[in-house]
């Protein structure tokens, strides 16, 4: 039996993350393909709708990349966001998917390296905990 | 037919901060620009900067254009930058500059790069096989690259080019170079352009640790870096990647860590009298950094001989440091740097604090390196045949600013006018372009045509069935790994996609037409194109699309290079394209979402409101009535001229604030653009970029009269600074700096007898009490009283009790000039200060001389205090009727106080002079130009459509629980009293999304970024397996 | 201290006058590394400067400190404004000289008499065994050193303080 | 300010002294409306807004019924206010509500006297019906609640109200105190100045505070926490898993009346009926194939998912979210034990203040840093 | 090339196996020395430059006449006459009153100063006009497999424009090139620049803390190099440097201080040949370790 690949979408704010995203592509620092990258403007437009879509659509995991703080072109998104996510998991984590499935990390344009560093614990912390338990359920569950 | 008027055009030279700033303005408003640099990245030092202080991070894509931001790439400026108007030139020098103002003819020498970028792929077999190892500057030599390289790592295109100097000529890369992109023989071009104006932003040389013998007592070690090589050892892409701080000989982290400040400057002995302004608070944000970043155990101590923290927000920063992260500062300047065996650095120094020697070792020694800025002035100078002033600078036509002295259509921008920061070279990029703007308007140039290509209807509503276009870009993609048809087999397998073309090419012309051809047949109402660099040809491949029936809205551009590059790591190719397919999914389903995007054009009414009628206002009011915009200006008293224009008769510096007022005043009433309202404020102000309406209350009369304007400039200067301290308001003997130069001025104060003359420094402020801020115009006025005082009476002992001597720049040369005038400094420290009795009538000041340590009484026949700037008394009203915020320290607060300093978040509204933050004239006088500029982009008449991408409010679902207009960070939604309905500022709209993730029914939402469309990506990310029933 | 007591312009005039001192603004750069810093009580030269610019006469006539200096320089390389602190140093000892008899150094009445500070060429048997020549110094040219001690007798120090010199 | 006013009654006569007090309101010109719960004309007792001091005979405040949330009609009655003076007698989770929905622009409190009132529970419309059927009348049910008996014969009052830990209004200018009154007696007591002087414009003669009334309210309020504790920690246990949520929520037909009937749910149209979740058969298609069957109506766990993110901050725990559910689920214990994770992160309690930010409304540098678990 | 020998004080009178040292090396390497008859006192720094400029600036007047006269350049190995030859020319250089002044006081003895001449330390002749491959080229001896540190005489160094001939002054290289010329290698440790503190009135004022002052320069020696001698090139430095190692000794009561100390030309001197007892004949820390490690150079090789 092949290993249990997780599957994450990463929400990538587009100044920041996405760009250590391209400079980890042009370092050739390969990270997981786990990773479904989606670009947004900014870590502050991720809707928890959208967090909770993936779940529901069988994500295993979450990540939401932004600007660190006082990075954000858009002054201070980045900062609702983290609000907006401390507010989600605790929703979420009451039925099992916590802190360890739905992360929040800043990652810089030039934080290439972090970039790899974040997608290969995630997906790591992700193998260790197995599949999602909204993905037992397939799509019974939307 | 009127007569085709050519395209202004100016040059920039020098990609740094100020230039791609002007550069931005300029494209901004509509004029064709031609930037340049020497070397082959762009964004100057800032490209290896990854914090800049305040905040510690960055923020340069803020300064990218936000009302026309999509003309303008929308990502991170270290990859690269891209603006329809705005043709950059890396890697490119200044042969020759020829002819006159309006008419420039300029050699362009394109220095060859080796590697033609248009046919390289940027996969980079060629550095793997270089045998070639050479220092890395990028990395300031803490790191290696080969000859083969890439300048900056973001940048994206790569850009890969070689270094001629480190070439061997072997030949490797040659052979394994899969698009013949390499040609080792490759020669610099030289081309002709024709310019109307020129602006040079080339910036300064700075000190190094190579070129110089000064720093040979210091640069023992590879663990001696300059502060800009120890950005690098900071940085994520610098030397260690992402790690802790370590020391480059032997990456061990380095725990003691020291700064050594003005290492290059403040030396008459090597003939570099100036402060370099900018690494006091450089030093500071290192250190806090390193604290940061390495760890409570870090010891970060810095040398230092004055803390310059003379800036908005810097002595906050100072502070911050010293209490919250515990940065160590020491007011010694060292000797030397002796090295140990085990690499430690050793260093003795004297602390004042306990009047002792210590000797301590160091991991690592930063030298606060500044600039030089004679070279590069001379450089100009014989280029140009420009001359220098007395201190060798290009000489201007007032000091510091940046017209060049006798060359119409020439301006200097950045560092050469003077030594700034991010924010000083931010203004003056703004201020040099409007100049040049300026100069342009009276040329009677034009700005930029646009074709006119009929927007097709949007089939938005019809069952989306989307096409596929992907280029194929002379094999360069095809060397990626990317099988096209597999991929074209992947893609059409999709219900939604209706064809998928490969097409050689798209952005040549045979390519174009390819495309049109083939999209004219298509049955599909949405289209989605692959190609390199994206953005570059995002206007020209929807511009085809348009042509082929397609409505913009409904065309999306996906890097497929990008996508390419992704797969080149993977092993086979296959896999990697059924992959890419799996990543483009993602862009078809959100496109078959789109809604229909419009652009309208914003409604501008042309009228400038500037408040304040101080030298910053009326500067900013001529500024653009001189070129046509009709301009109320506002001013609270009966006069004319603010505070230095009608009492400050000269200033150090050579300027004659009340002349120019007088001459402003004469050039603003005489105007027939400028309407001058005396004796009001503006009570409340609504509205948004090109229609506010503000209401002007009369003071005497209280009447209102209302205002209709397009943006305004605040301008409203702030107050001579109060104190109670030091005796002040006991003796007519206690007066204040601006009371003794008054009384110099009008001959109320009598020095001709005086004996002792005591003045101190920082009355009230730099405190956590009152003033907590440096006024920053304080020193100079001191120094310069006190030289008057000296002149007029040279037998007169002037004393000035002083924290920090805040002559930074070539002010310094002042201070020097105070020096060598007789006139005694004397440093106090907070915790100690001066103290002041009476005794028979006279001030006695009792104070410890700080390098004695003795205590010292003085009877002085003047006390004069440096009591320092406040803020206007109208600012909290300003604030109140503009909806805009103060610091803490009761000044307007702007966007950003780097990369933004003279904005509000909310478009339109724009800042000079003393509102922002106490400053020397030349700064007000900077700031008002670039102010002006601001506000002309959108006033000059050409037509300004919005962006496709807004967000918008779909009033049917509107709560108006108005938690968008909250959360908006750009003040782009209002709501509206009148209609019930929230009101949305499509200027100032950047499409961020906060609100529509605020909105919890989707009543706000950003076109073009909807619900619809990223919960499609989503489905699309996570979908198994291709469709079943696409078979 | 009252400053109101001292005399600012006339010492520093009187003492060293070349006109770079001034232009010092205490960096400490100059007692950083100096050697003789390192003596009880230290010599510090930066502030030396400090007692010339404030005119502090008294302390500036009782300090010893400026002979504590080692001559190397290094203060007067490093001085970013070229304050040259080592002449400051010789210019305050001879100062204190004109000033205070008794700080005039017996080495030039040494000079004086023989040419030198100490007795050179005599170690003729040394000299010898090493295969030395014989040295021609003034000691041994009474002619020479004569005029030698009449033109340092047209000096200020030599004919101010002739007594010294068996004069 | 606690200043207080005793009403006292003769056995069977509480409503008339109410009713003589807000007569009082309305002729001295204090109000220019009073919405009060008010006998209908054979049954329900419903929010009436009496403008005539002649027709006040009717009120019935401590009827134990809430057919519909106050705060909805107080964002109905103000949301484009009049401009005329309101008092509106609310029961505590409806003040709570209220004041949450002010800060959400949906309540205007400038032209509003709110009133309070001791809340000793509610029963579901149909089992208040059943209760006026057989006799209850609101004074003998306080007798009796006060007493510690709520239940009729098959009836009691609702969950929600059984774990309420707030039997007594904040936020209100005054408030009608049952609660340690002693027999025969309700208080009124002022809670802000404008509640003194309205008491005061009444006629009223100030009174001492009742004695009893502090320990009551406390002793009340720690046996339903109690009860709350038991309940969260019985459906804690029970719904522990996203499988457990689908069985709970397996019987929803996304008929979005729980909402409808939420206080704070304040959305014109829900997200959820909105195109956002207007799918195509195609997608229906998609989704099913992913895993070989799609159960419809989808979007049910999203839609409560997502309603739990937008409104646990807000949540009352009213209750009236498993009242107005067709097919019986019981989403009171979901929304209140998340509600109690959500608010206690932002350290916020809603209703609690008119003062305190929403806390999706801001933001500090500061803060969270666990989030990301990242410093520099 | 002819230059004009100034032997200084301290050289002629307590070390002249220095002088004999310098009188032997240079005309193998190509120097003419001429003597300078009737030289007097440079001034010491200690002296007339610390009394009074006239008498200073008179008195390197008489010593520059010297050289004047004999047409040439002055080589002075003593870093104090060095430094203040040089100073006493740049002052008279630099001020047209002063040298009309000294050229009154000269006139009597029939002397006059123009500055005409320069003032070479011998290590600057050494370097820049030998040059290390000359000196290599001309050994006899080698000081290979030994290791040495140097020390740099500061009036050599600073202030640079006046004495300086280093390229830079800060980092020099000239004494390292020179040693390593001899075969040696030579070790750098972090107190290499640091002064030796024996010149001018320190070791007289306070001498507890000259002494620790030097020590901290000898144990750094101690611990981080593998130093068998110091090459020094002033002869301040080579009796300060052997006496403080006495001291030391002295004062904890063992012998760890006991690194020969050379002046360079010593080393020079022996390495082409001479006899030790002629070049190295005075110290007082015994320099046999060294000396008798000396190989010879095959010339063929």
């Amino acid at each position: 039996m092949s290993e249990f690949e997780p599957k994450i979408v990463a929400f990538f704010c587009n100044w920041c993350t996405f760009t250590a995203a391209d400079l980890a592509g042009t370092s050739r620092l390969s990270y997981p393909p786990n990773l479904k990258i989606i670009r947004v403007m900014c870590s502050g437009m991720v809707d928890p709708k959208y967090v909770i879509k993936a779940f529901l659509n069988g994500a295993d995991g979450v990540l939401i990349g932004g600007c660190w703080p006082g990075d954000c072109h858009y002054i201070n998104g980045n900062l609702k966001a983290r609000r907006r996510v401390a507010l989600l998991t605790e929703v979420l984590k009451q039925y099992g998917i916590g802190e360890e499935r739905f992360w929040l990390r800043w990652i810089a344009a030039s934080e290439g390296t972090m970039l790899r560093e974040v997608a290969v614990q995630m997906t790591a912390k992700l193998k260790e905990l197995g599949p999602s338990p909204l993905k037992n359920m397939g799509q019974m569950a939307i | 037919m009127a007569e085709e008027k050519p395209t202004g055009t100016v040059l920039v030279v020098g990609a740094g901060i100020s230039g791609i700033k002007a550069a931005i303005e300029l494209a901004e408003s509509g004029y064709k620009v031609i930037l340049t640099d020497e070397s082959p990245q762009m964004g100057g030092i800032l490209a290896k900067l990854d914090y800049q202080f305040p905040t510690d991070h960055c923020g340069m894509c803020r300064m990218l254009p936000l009302v026309g931001r999509e003309y303008a790439s929308q990502y991170c400026m270290r990859k690269s930058l891209f603006h329809e108007n705005i043709e950059i030139l890396p890697f490119t020098g200044i042969d020759s500059v020829q002819g006159n103002g309006g008419n420039y003819r300029v050699d362009l020498r394109k220095r060859a790069r080796f590697i033609d970028p248009a046919i390289c792929n940027e996969l980079g077999k060629c550095i793997d096989v270089c045998p070639v190892e050479v220092e890395d500057e990028f990395n300031h030599g803490l790191t290696r690259r080969k000859a083969v390289y890439q300048a900056v790592p973001h940048n994206n295109p790569r850009m890969l080019l070689i270094d001629k100097q480190a070439c061997t000529r072997c030949g490797e890369c040659l052979k394994v170079c899969p698009t013949g992109a390499i040609n080792l023989d490759a020669q610099d071009e030289v081309e002709t352009r024709e310019v109307h104006a020129v602006i040079l932003a080339s910036g300064v040389q700075l000190y190094n640790t190579r070129d110089f013998e000064d720093a040979r007592s210091y640069a023992v070690s590879p663990d001696v870096v300059t502060s800009l090589a120890f950005e690098r050892v900071l940085s994520s892409s610098g030397t260690y990647q992402g790690g802790a701080i370590r020391r480059p000989s032997d990456a061990r982290p380095a725990k003691k860590i020291a700064w050594i400040q003005c290492m290059g400057s403040r030396n008459r002995r090597q003939h570099r009298d100036y402060c370099s302004s900018i690494c006091c608070m450089f030093a500071l944000k290192e250190a806090v950094l390193a604290k940061q970043k390495g760890g409570p155990e870090v010891e970060a101590t810095i040398f230092y001989m004055d803390m310059r923290t003379f800036g908005k927000g810097f002595q906050q920063y100072r502070d911050k440091a010293v209490e919250e992260h515990g940065v160590k500062l020491i007011r010694c300047r060292v000797q030397g740097v002796m090295l140990k065996p085990d690499g430690s650095l050793m260093m003795r120094y004297h602390d004042p604090e306990t009047n002792e020697f210590f000797e301590k070792d160091f991991d690592l020694v930063v030298l606060s390196t500044g600039q030089i800025p004679f070279e590069a002035h001379r450089r100009w100078a014989d280029l140009l045949k420009a001359p220098l002033d007395e201190r060798g600078l290009l000489a201007t036509e007032q000091p510091g600013m940046v017209r060049v002295a006798g060359k119409p259509g020439l301006f200097l921008c950045g560092s050469l006018t003077g030594l700034t920061d991010i924010s000083e070279a931010i203004i003056s990029g703004i201020a040099a372009a409007g100049e040049a703007a300026k100069f342009l308007t009276a040329l009677g140039v034009d700005t930029v045509k646009k074709e006119d290509i009929p927007e097709p209807a949007s089939k938005a509503r019809e069952l989306p069935l989307v096409a596929v276009a992907l280029c194929r870009c002379g094999e360069k993609t095809g060397a990626a790994g990317l099988d096209y048809e597999l991929f074209r087999a992947e893609l059409t397998r999709y219900p939604s996609v209706g064809a998928v073309q490969v097409i050689d090419s798209i952005c040549k012309a045979d390519g174009e037409a390819a495309l049109l051809d083939s999209l004219a047949k298509t049955a599909c109402n949405r289209l989605l194109i692959g190609a390199c660099q994206p953005f570059i040809y995002r206007r020209k491949l929807k511009d085809v699309a348009r042509k082929a029936g397609f409505n913009s809205a409904m065309v999306e551009i996906f890097d497929l290079f990008g996508v390419a590059r992704r797969g080149m790591a993977e092993p086979s190719a296959a896999d990697w394209t059924l992959r890419a397919a799996g990543e483009i999914k993602a862009d078809i389903h959100s496109l078959k979402y789109k809604p229909a995007l419009q652009v309208n054009t914003l409604p501008i009414n042309q009228t400038a409101l500037v408040i304040g009628g101080g030298i910053g206002g009326m500067t900013a009011a001529l500024s653009l009535a001189d070129r046509g915009v009709p301009v109320h200006l506002v001013e609270k008293e009966g006069h004319l001229g603010g505070y230095l224009g009608t009492r400050v008769e000269h200033t150090i510096d050579g300027l004659a604030p009340v002349a120019l007022a007088a001459d402003l005043r004469q050039k603003v009433l005489a105007h027939k653009h400028i309407t001058v309202h005396l004796n009001c404020e503006v009570e409340k102000s609504l509205g948004t970029l090109g229609r506010f309406e503000s209401q002007l209350r009369f003071k005497n009369n209280g009447e209102n009269k209302y205002l209709h304007h397009g943006a305004m400039i605040i301008a409203t200067g702030g107050r001579e600074g109060a104190t109670t301290e030091y005796g002040y308001g006991t003796s007519e003997k206690v007066l204040t700096q601006a009371e003794l130069k008054r009384g110099l001025t009008d001959g109320n104060v009598d020095v001709s007898e005086v004996e002792n003359v005591v003045m101190i420094q920082c009355a009230g402020s730099r405190q956590k009490e009152g003033r907590r801020y440096c006024s920053r115009i304080c020193c100079l006025g001191a120094i310069g009283n006190a030289l008057e005082i000296k002149e007029k009476n040279p037998d007169a002992r002037v004393f000035i009790l002083y924290r920090d001597v805040m002559t930074y720049g070539f002010y310094e040369q002042y201070y020097t000039k105070a020096r060598a005038a007789g006139i005694i400094f004397v440093n106090y420290s907070p915790d100690a200060k001066p103290r002041v009795e009476m005794a028979e009538g006279r001030p006695v000041v009792k104070f410890t001389d700080p390098v004695l340590k003795e205590e010292m009484e003085l009877p002085a026949d003047l006390l004069v205090l440096s009591t320092g700037v406040d803020p206007g008394e109208s600012n909290q009203g300003l604030a109140d009727a503009l909806n805009l915020s103060l610091t803490e320290d009761g000044f307007l607060a702007e966007a950003d106080s780097k990369w933004r300093p003279i904005e509000f978040q909310k478009v339109g509204i724009y800042l000079a002079g003393t509102a922002h933050s106490p400053m020397p004239l030349k700064n007000v006088l900077l700031q008002a130009e670039a102010a002006a500029q601001k506000a002309y982009t959108y006033l000059s008449g050409r037509e300004l459509p919005t962006a496709a991408v807004t967000s918008m409010v779909k009033d049917a679902l509107c709560a108006r629980c108005r938690r968008c207009v909250n959360i908006c960070p750009y003040g782009a939604r209002s709501y509206n009293e009148a209609d019930k309905c929230i009101d949305i500022d499509a200027a100032a709209c950047q499409a961020c999304g906060l609100c529509a993730v605020e909105c919890q029914n989707n009543a706000a939402e950003v076109r073009g970024w909807g619900d619809k469309q990223l919960m499609a990506a989503i489905d699309a990310k996570l979908m198994d397996r291709p469709l079943a029933s696409a078979g | 201290m009252d400053l109101q007591e001292v005399s600012v312009k006339d010492l520093w005039q009187d003492v060293y006058s070349a006109g770079n001192l001034h232009y010092c603004f205490n960096c400490s750069t100059c007692i950083s590394g100096c050697p003789a810093s390192h003596g009880d009580p230290p010599l510090l030269v930066r502030n030396l400067a400090r007692k010339l610019i404030l005119g502090l006469e008294e302390e500036l006539l009782d300090d010893d400190t400026p002979w504590a200096c080692v001559s190397c320089s290094r203060c007067e390389e490093m001085c970013p404004m070229n304050v040259m602190p080592f002449e400051m140093i010789l210019f305050i000892r001879q100062w204190q000289c004109r000033n205070d008899e008794t700080r005039v150094p017996t080495a030039i009445v040494e000079i004086y008499k023989r040419g030198y500070t100490q007795a050179v060429g005599v170690n003729t048997e040394l000299r010898e065994s090493l295969g030395l020549p014989r040295l021609n110094t003034i000691t041994n040219n009474p002619e020479q050193l004569e005029l030698f001690r009449a033109m340092l007798m047209k000096t200020r120090i030599v004919s101010e303080n002739d007594y010294m010199f068996g004069g | 300010m606690a200043e207080y006013a005793k009403l006292s009654f003769q056995k069977g006569g509480l409503n008339k002294e109410l009713a003589a007090f807000f007569r009082g309101l309305l002729e001295n010109g204090a109000v220019d409306g009073v919405l009060v719960p008010m006998a209908q004309n054979h049954k329900w007792v419903r929010l009436t807004l009496v403008t005539s001091a002649s027709h006040t005979a009717g009120v019935d405040p401590f009827a134990p019924v809430a057919a519909v949330s106050g705060a909805k009609i107080a964002s109905s009655l103000t949301s484009r206010p009049s401009g005329r003076t309101i008092a509106m007698v609310l029961r505590p989770c409806e003040i709570r509500a209220v004041v949450e929905l002010a800060k959400l622009k949906q309540v205007n409190l400038d032209d509003v006297l709110l009133i309070g009132m001791d809340c000793l529970g509610r029963y579901e419309n149909t089992d208040f019906v059943k209760f006026q059927e057989q006799g209850g009348t609101s004074e003998a049910f306080l007798e009796n609640a006060l007493a510690g008996k709520t239940s009729g014969p098959d009836f009691d009052i609702v969950g929600a109200c059984k774990i309420c830990e707030f039997p007594t209004a904040a936020n209100a200018d005054l408030s009608l105190c049952a609660i340690g009154g002693g027999n025969g007696a309700v208080f009124i007591e002022a809670l802000t100045e404008k509640g003194g002087q309205t008491l005061e414009k009444s006629g009223m003669k100030p009174s001492e505070a009742p004695a009893g009334r502090n320990e009551a309210v406390k002793k009340l309020a720690a046996a339903r926490l109690e009860a709350r504790d038991k309940k969260f920690a019985e459906f804690r246990a029970e719904v522990n898993s996203f499988e457990a949520l689908a069985d709970k929520l397996a019987g929803c037909v996304n008929c979005y009346n729980c909402r409808v009937a939420c206080p704070v749910c304040y959305c014109k149209e829900c997200v959820f009926i909105t195109d956002t979740f207007r799918h195509t058969g195609e997608q229906f298609m998609m989704w099913a194939e992913q895993s070989g069957m799609l159960k419809m109506p989808t979007d049910t766990m999203f839609y409560h998912l997502t309603r739990l993110t937008h409104m646990s901050l807000f949540c009352v725990g009213c209750g009236q979210c498993t009242s107005a559910c067709p097919n019986g689920l019981d989403l009171m214990p979901l929304f209140r034990t998340c509600a109690e994770k959500t608010q206690a992160r932002f350290d916020y309690q809603a209703g609690r203040s008119l003062e305190e930010e929403q806390p999706m409304a801001g933001f500090a540098t500061d803060e969270l840093i666990e989030v990301t678990g990242q410093v520099k | 090339m002819q230059l004009c020998f100034f032997p200084g004080c301290n050289t002629p009178a307590i070390r002249p196996d220095v002088e004999r040292a310098i009188r032997a090396s240079m005309p193998v390497l190509g120097i003419e020395l001429v003597d300078a008859d009737n030289y007097v006192c440079c001034p010491a720094f200690g002296s007339f430059p610390s009394a009074d400029e006239e008498a200073w600036m008179a008195t390197s007047g008489w010593n520059l006449s010297i050289a004047e006269e004999k047409g040439c350049d002055f080589v002075v190995q003593c870093g104090s006459c060095y430094s203040s030859l040089c100073m006493g020319r740049e002052h008279l250089l630099h001020d047209a009153e002063k040298l009309t002044r000294v050229n009154e006081l000269l006139e009597p003895a029939g002397r006059q100063v123009t500055g005409k001449s320069r003032v070479r330390h011998v290590s600057e002749v050494l370097f820049k006009e030998i040059g290390p491959e000359k000196i290599a080229a001309h050994r006899k001896k080698s000081l290979k497999g030994l290791h040495g540190v140097v020390q740099y005489p500061c009036h050599t160094l600073f202030p640079s424009e006046v004495v300086g001939f280093e390229e830079s002054p800060r980092a020099p290289q000239g004494l390292r090139r020179l040693v390593e010329a001899l075969g040696a290698a030579v070790d750098g440790y972090s107190r290499e620049l640091q002064c030796c503190g024996g010149a001018g009135g320190f070791m007289k004022s306070t001498p507890e803390q000259a002494v620790a002052f030097a020590k901290a320069k000898f144990d750094a020696i101690l611990a981080e190099t593998k130093a068998d001698f110091i090459a020094v090139s002033c002869i301040t430095c080579l009796m300060h440097m052997e006496r403080v190692q006495n001291t030391l000794n002295e004062q904890i009561g063992e012998e760890r201080y006991r690194i020969p100390v050379f002046d360079y030309n010593q080393l020079l001197a022996l390495c082409l040949g001479f006899d030790p007892k002629q070049v190295s004949a005075i110290c007082s820390v015994p320099r046999d370790s060294v000396i008798s490690r000396m190989t010879d150079v095959n010339p063929n090789t």
